[in-house]
């Protein structure tokens, strides 16, 4: 199924990705604190990866060896050196890899999930690398008034500014007197559109104000109720109990409010960190699964 | 002081989202009685159909309202041609935003987000392949399930639909605003 | 053929959704010169000011708009049934200050101007349209950049961003302020 998950793909011998995996693991995303080493730099994003997770527990050395043109060895070496920037990052082909390893898995007789979950989550951070080098520089959607990058010390000095609120402050009260109408809502059009003036952010501020809304209505019809993270926390341990496994998102829709759901999210969050379940994507934005780890040790921190 | 009512009419009628009933005038303004504000309604109305403006006051659905005046259609037609050609209404940005954050997902779904119905919006987004069915949910009634397409990432300039501020950025956002 | 066009405007400002451009005004009539536009736009906004109308035409972000007098204000928050405006808090004000001289600009560019967090008043602002997320800085953490949008120039009654005094004039004027 060729889909958007294949932009992970490297430019170079690319194919549909079946099965680009990711483990759900709250190391993983921007909160990465500076490697020791590699953070005296140029602040690009490889450099400030830290990589200590997968280095502390590396995948068996007799295990699976990733075979590439530029690269021959383990997965972990891969991101070593991608780290120290021996290996460019956008030669190495994700959903090759991926797709090699889940036939290599396939081979196999018996299931390590402690094994496979290192290897994705080695894959989840060699993704999120090579995202850093896809992300968007800013896009220019009108004429500037003032040059667009400058350093902090370049800023508008904070005196100037509250002269400048002043003169909103005026600005302000001399409109509050003069209204015009609400915009007509005109239906949509039929035939093709033109998105040009659609922003990609105005996309995402749009999911944002629906999310503001959710939660307004359910602030209203919800308030007073107390969920806590324990309690939340022991729900989903049940409930993996009692099926195996849960599809994540369907639990989050589950929720009655949005404020549970997003509980229930941290609660997931938590488990992971002690290791106590957990979660896969099967494909980057598709459904989470979650398993309970059969060595989990008994959750005492909360 | 007719001639203040009159102006005050005006402005209340312009700024009305819906056609302005008597009933809502009266409610506005108490003070004035009902032969005064017939009166003025009646001149303000007079005063519109005789003057060179381009609107003027119509009734509609029990209530009063501007509108353009018919010999204007072609060119109002046109602007809003113009105008609806190059934005997606709210709904269909709204439809749009839930799908690509929660892609695949199903229409119950969608609707169980925004609130209401979203079909129009979704057959739109449709049409515009701007979304696609990418299979059916494992789950009773085995809804279609929906995900934006890659002529969705073109028209965004995207590369991956990673790029959109994450859900962890926008969540942010919401907790601090409750804060 | 002026009073047609000017009557024609009057009909496309009235009926736009938003503060209708000459650049938009220009789309919708290509056959009419640039001169005769602004001529006709000239005459059509001084005719309402002139008026006895209730009404009038304003320039808002950058383009033409209709909009009620001040002093029907009362009338219309009685109709609205809005007891007072809201007016923005000093914080909102402030980081919204921030933004417009130095967008795109992100959050912790902003907390270094003002020496405090800013997120409350942001998300204030980003709710009520005033400012927009438009891209991500290419610096470590790849964090946000803010900008203010039309509704901002709408809202305080600019044009465009140019007619703020600029950074000298500020300075200027706190010299003077200080001497």
């Amino acid at each position: 199924m060729p889909d958007s998950d294949d932009i992970l793909d490297a430019p170079g011998p690319t194919a549909p990705v079946d099965g680009a995996s990711a483990v759900l693991d709250p190391a993983v995303p921007s909160s990465m604190p500076a490697g020791s080493e590699g953070a005296g730099g140029d602040g690009s994003a490889v450099a400030a990866l830290d990589l200590t997770a997968p280095a502390s527990a590396p995948v068996d050395p007799e295990g699976y060896q990733i075979r590439l043109r530029n690269f021959e060895g383990p997965l972990d070496l891969l991101l070593f050196l991608i780290k120290k920037k021996k290996v460019e990052i956008n030669d190495i082909p994700i959903a090759v890899i991926t797709r090699e390893y889940l036939a290599y898995l396939g081979q196999l007789e018996k299931m390590d999930i402690d094994r496979e979950a290192e290897f994705l989550l080695m894959a989840a951070v060699l993704i999120y690398i090579k995202s850093q080098t896809l992300l968007p520089r800013e896009q220019v959607l009108e004429p500037d008034f003032e040059p667009k990058q400058r350093s902090i010390d370049h800023l508008l000095p904070y005196d100037r500014i509250k002269a400048v609120v002043e003169l909103l402050r005026d600005k302000e009260e001399e409109q509050a007197q003069i209204w015009q109408r609400s915009a007509l809502t005109a239906p949509l059009p039929d035939g093709d559109l033109d998105l040009v003036e659609v922003s990609l952010f105005d996309l995402a501020e749009s999911f944002f104000a629906l999310m503001k809304r959710k939660q307004a209505e359910t602030a209203r019809v919800f308030k007073g109720k107390e969920i806590s993270m324990a309690d939340k926390m022991s729900e989903i341990v049940e409930a993996l109990k009692a099926q195996g496994a849960i599809d994540f998102l369907d639990y989050l829709w589950a929720q009655e409010t949005l404020e549970e759901a997003l509980i229930a999210f941290f609660c997931l969050l938590e488990l992971i960190k002690a290791r106590a379940v957990m979660a896969v994507q099967e494909q980057l934005f598709h459904t989470i699964k979650v398993w309970l780890r059969k060595d989990a040790p008994e959750k005492d921190e909360s | 002081m007719t001639e203040n009512l009159k102006s005050v009419l005006e402005a209340l009628i312009f700024i009305s989202v819906e056609p302005l009933t008597i009933e809502r005038i009266k409610e506005v303004l108490p003070e004035d009685s009902e032969a005064d504000i017939d009166e003025a309604l009646r001149r303000l109305i007079d005063d519109y159909a005789e003057g060179t403006q381009a609107i003027h006051i119509t009734r509609a659905a029990g209530g009063y309202v501007f509108s353009t005046k018919p010999a204007h259609d072609p060119h109002v037609r046109r602007l809003l041609q113009i105008e609806r050609r190059k934005k997606l209404s709210g709904q269909a940005l709204e439809v749009l935003s839930a799908i690509a954050y929660n892609q695949p997902v199903t229409q119950p779904e969608i609707a169980a987000i925004r609130g209401v119905d979203s079909s129009h919006a979704l057959h739109t987004l449709l049409e515009n392949n701007l979304i696609k069915i990418s299979g059916r949910k494992e789950a009773p009634g085995r809804p279609l399930l929906y995900r934006t397409t890659d002529k969705f990432l073109a028209y965004f300039g995207l590369n991956a639909i990673e790029e959109l501020p994450s859900a962890d950025e926008l969540k942010k956002l919401l907790e601090e605003g409750n804060s």
